[in-house]
């Protein structure tokens, strides 16, 4: 990075937006308040005032329909960048998201593309219960046609965002209610994060932790603890699920032949599993233990502040895992 | 489709001389308001997780609706559910007891306050997700149609969510099974930032109800008595067997959408204009031109309320936490 | 809303003496007619995968309606949509191998008879989830205003997609934005096996158009030349800015609803009284009365159309199967 | 089984629902032409003229409402069963199943059950194409609150459908097109089989092989073939995913050491790397090679019948698998 500038998670997806906008006139915005509001987490904020109505279009609350016709605008030469509010909303337009913006191209055998990036927010961490903290990057990812982006960071929140308007398929990319306001280092001079590439956030050469979004700086925050115990973590930030860079995790796990992976997604049938898989086949005689997994409880997220902590991912249980994957008693 | 849109009139003899109905109206009223404002209170503090939803303004929706609905009648509700519930009867301990996610709330602080749900009272839950609500009444009509119990299910939504597909879904299910349920749309001009008039092209959204053949009702959301009459005729029709009614209930809510809402969508002079014509000052002034209630009474019931939802709370605020045990269980 | 909802009645002096709509209108429906013969009979051979769902009776709706669209306007249609393909100008031999699965198809035989599209014909694709193609036009009509185009978009739906969620929020949405969208109900009193009358209150669906503030107008489906003049008045609306309108046009599936459907759902009596209205034989009639064109003239085209698709399809039948490698493109 | 009685999949599942309507009334069905045409795929034939059209309704095209519809009866009182035609066109009312019917017990604290089955059919090989032969089970199993059945024979189907109807919980039941007139043994006598048991279809020593729905018949195909080659696979049919038995699927492999998993979902990110993650995790020393997965190509289910069969899972995949999983050349 040639400027040192700092800005949050928020404004570098914003500033994303503007610098993509003004780039090309296709791109249009869709979304509930996305307007003279700026959005509830203030993502889109100024933009109406810049591009005016024709391009920042507040809808009415019905997912399925502007979703679908982001879709729709896609395929007719937009590049619309749809926003659902909470990612557990998208559960009301799924069959807008995975059997038609998904299957479209294919379908018609390739006649249509559908450059449209849905824009999302998942995640839990302030008590707001089941319908508002779910972390559903795996659904997207299970269903072929569809590139799923979740950035951990201002950097690469911007530079993925502007790749991801710049594909000519269908993009989820999900953001975190608790990064929005989580600060780092942004170029001012344009850049671009290509889709597929994981980022190693830690060097380290004992264990290999694989996470993205917010758990990335759980992750983090584990590997200085564990440094205090002697052990060099390397973390690597997937930052997308589809294209999956699974090349870099195995090649650190040839270097630490352990492998713990640290997801805000429920345990059971998380893309946790995915990666564990896909490493055990494919790198099966590299590994000195099994590759564990740090997910979510497998239950619905509760309202209490204790329980929900207790109940999703915490540093201490990325620790642990770690120390397991070194057979370390915990 | 004319006839199937109405605009219900307050009749002069409306609750003429009827204490009682009185007496429990500016108690609900004042319990929901003093409820809504002491939860203001706590969230500024700290004490609550997620967002709160305030109903302040709508009061007279809640409580006008809810004196024609029997203990073991069915309700919906949003994640600004607290007004209903407390009209519906929930015991005010137990709500501010769940709105800070403690053992004694009713969903023993895992559901917090979009969730808010009580069994005995026919509270079948509040929503996160817009609309959702709708078509769950819809069933829980269903039920007592089945089993021809003579109950009824009423549902409880916002403005906005008349432009979900689950609430056309829901309103022409419910319609052509001829089922007993009664949708009250509370419209309060705005859903989140986003005023309704651009989101719709409709003036009422009563025609919405008509457009599958469903009696529909515009009533003043703020005036308490009109709000109870017109969903008498409704809950009377659905308990007789004649089908559904919507009820469109005009109203406003006079603080933001939710807690820390800078509320740059509307004018100070908007808010200003509701507040004169908001439900309890508004009912307050029949109560003594009526000769309903007088000064006093008034002042007695409105101070008591108000002493008792203080105590109500502090004892909230002592309650236990929930165990960590209780991750686990009512997940199937 | 009165005068939102419309009953087409047709002018005396409709196509009076245009020879050339006549023939163009004849040569269509027969096209249409003699293709979907042509699938049963493919389909019956064991040639085609999944299921069939036939367009014969209706084929005065896409007809009519594509009449006024151009190339570059966007549809997008359903399912049973061969017949307004092959009205918006789709090639039959193209159609042909996509039914075939075809590497010649429109869709190199991946997406088969339920997901026809073509991109220069503006055919934006069929759907197979009922409902869902009604949002995608919204938004292709979203591209035309934005890009001040001239173009409009316009989508084909059975009236049973009506009861859809995404029904509800696409044409909201189109009525808020104003979006230059014609929606076609094609009434063909079933939704599958089940009669649209069980599963609405509605007695003329374009109420629900009326609902969100959209004319719309009720017009025989089973009359070329109405259908084309009603949705005419749409088009036009659209092109010059009005906003959207709802066109609900009323027809038959002589047909079961797919291929092997026993059609224990309606009556015998039922069908052949559509039969004697259906809109090939009608047209047939209005073509000899008005002297349009003349017996030898119908039968000419008609026989004409037949022989080619018979060409056409086995010349479909002889193309090649798409290369394994196309499992794999396409995705991204 | 005490009384030899060959019936089709599809009327065992006729017979499990007719057997729980007579046994409890609170039993009732919902959905599209289920009433007088007995369901497209036939399986509710009979059931309105025998218990009326108060307990067997044909509810309008509206996934959505008549699902929240179910779970509104459910939590009053009724036990719904809701045919959803087909597990595809479970997308457009994915908000009612995964956000209301799944958290509803957990967010009202255990006041409220959702006694509630939805059945519905997935799958491919019929040429159905993108949108009509998905294998979406992975969704379900992925968020808490649901149970996942997904029965690969008649009798299964019977025993499973109806213990699933007295679940006090949501139930997500998904049948296979392919299966519906595959014929069986069905004992006339009452049976119930219990969610969360896994069968072994086929016993073996040499490699175990799990799977599901109609991929179960897939498997012992291929065990037929590997046996011809002095090969012994075991087969499980896990016949639930959630609750999963993965505790026969780990005796197993301390018997074979070798484990593939097969099913017609995509593979990618698919349930099948939850149980190779599980077993890695929990039996890691007990593996003598990678833990292998034969699954659907990561792409859109085409048209053409050819493309379709190569893309799906073969049972010359499977043998290939079970093959490698043994190191023996393929
Ligand atoms: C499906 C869905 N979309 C969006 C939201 C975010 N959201 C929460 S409240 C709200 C506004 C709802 O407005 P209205 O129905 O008028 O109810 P009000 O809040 O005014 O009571 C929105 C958009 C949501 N919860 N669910
Ligand atoms: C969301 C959804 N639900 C159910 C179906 C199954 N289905 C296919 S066609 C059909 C009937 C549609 O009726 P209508 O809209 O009147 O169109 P028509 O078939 O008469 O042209 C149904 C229920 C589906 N494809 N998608
Ligand atoms: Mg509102
Ligand atoms: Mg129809």
């Amino acid at each position: 990075m040639s400027t040192k500038r700092v800005i949050t998670y928020a404004e570098a997806i914003n500033e994303a937006l503007r610098e993509e906008m003004k780039a090309d006139p296709n791109v249009i915005l869709l979304g509930e308040d996305i307007g003279a509001y700026g959005g509830v987490f203030k993502v889109t904020k100024g933009l109406l005032d810049e591009f005016g109505s024709d391009r920042v279009i507040d809808t009415p609350i019905s997912e399925t329909g502007f979703t679908g016709a982001g879709i729709g605008a896609a395929m007719t030469g937009m590049k619309p960048v749809v926003e659902i509010m909470w990612v557990d909303f998208t559960l009301v337009a799924m069959d807008q998201i995975l059997n038609q913006a998904a299957k479209m191209t294919y379908m018609s055998g390739g006649q249509t593309k559908v450059p449209l990036v849905i824009r999302t927010q998942g995640g839990g961490g302030r008590g707001n219960a089941a319908q508002h903290s779910q972390s559903l990057e795996t659904m997207f990812a299970h269903v072929p046609g569809l590139k799923v982006v979740v950035p951990s960071t201002p950097y690469d929140a911007k530079g993925l965002l502007k790749s991801s308007i710049r594909e000519e398929c269908p993009v989820i990319f999900i953001e975190h209610k608790m990064l929005y306001n989580q600060k780092g280092e942004v170029p001012s001079e344009e850049y671009f994060i290509p889709l597929g590439q994981a980022d190693i956030k830690r060097e380290g050469k004992d264990v290999t932790i694989v996470s993205l979004s917010r758990m990335v700086h759980f992750c983090l925050d584990a590997a200085r603890e564990l440094q205090n115990e002697g052990i060099e973590a390397e973390v690597i930030d997937l930052r997308t699920l589809v294209p999956l860079d699974l090349e870099l995790v195995k090649k650190s796990v040839q270097k630490t032949h352990r492998l713990v992976i640290v997801h805000e997604a429920t345990r059971s049938y998380g893309w946790g599993a995915e990666v564990a898989a896909r490493i055990q086949e494919e790198a099966f005689d590299e590994l000195d233990a099994p590759v564990l997994r740090v997910g979510a409880e497998d239950v619905p997220i509760p309202y209490n502040l204790n329980l929900e902590k207790e109940m999703l991912p915490q540093v201490r249980d990325i620790v642990d895992a770690a120390r397991n994957a070194l057979y370390l008693s915990v | 489709m004319g006839q199937l849109l109405q605009f219900f009139e307050l009749g002069e003899q409306t609750w003429h001389g009827d204490q009682r109905k009185a007496e429990e109206a500016w108690r609900t009223m004042n319990l929901i308001r003093a409820f809504e404002e002491k939860c203001i209170e706590l969230y500024k503090q700290g004490l609550m997780g997620g967002s709160l939803h305030s109903y302040i303004g709508q009061e007279a929706v809640a409580t006008g609706v809810c004196m024609n609905l029997n203990t073991d009648d069915y309700i919906t509700i949003s994640y600004r559910g607290r007004g209903q519930a407390i009209a519906k009867g929930a015991d005010p301990y137990k709500l501010f007891a769940e709105m800070l996610g403690r053992k004694d709330g009713y969903c023993k602080g895992k559901g917090g306050p979009m969730h808010i749900a009580c069994r005995e009272l026919g509270i079948l839950g509040a929503n996160g997700i817009v609309g959702a609500g709708i078509p769950i009444a819809v069933g829980a009509a269903l039920t007592a149609k089945n089993k021809k119990t003579g109950q009824i299910a009423l549902t409880f939504f916002g403005d906005g969510a008349t432009n979900q597909g689950a609430f056309h879904e829901a309103l022409n299910l419910a319609a052509v099974l001829k089922l007993p349920v009664v949708f009250v749309c509370e419209n309060n001009l705005y859903a989140e930032m986003t005023p309704i008039k651009h989101s719709t092209l409709n003036e009422d959204l009563a025609e919405r109800g008509a457009a599958y053949r469903i009696p529909s009702i515009v009533v003043d959301g703020n005036d308490v008595r009109a709000v109870h009459e017109a969903t008498k005729t409704a809950v009377d029709r659905a308990r007789s067997g004649e089908g559904p009614t919507l009820i469109e209930a005009k109203t406003y809510r006079l603080v933001g959408h939710m807690f820390g809402d800078p509320e740059t969508y509307r004018t100070k002079e908007e808010v200003a204009e509701w507040r004169q014509k908001e439900p309890i000052k508004r009912f307050r002034q029949v109560c003594l031109d009526e000769k309903l209630l007088d000064e006093d009474r008034l002042d007695e019931i409105q101070n008591q309320i108000y002493k008792e939802i203080d105590t109500v709370a502090k004892r909230a605020m002592e309650a236990d936490q929930p165990g960590m045990e209780e991750i686990f269980t009512d997940v199937y």
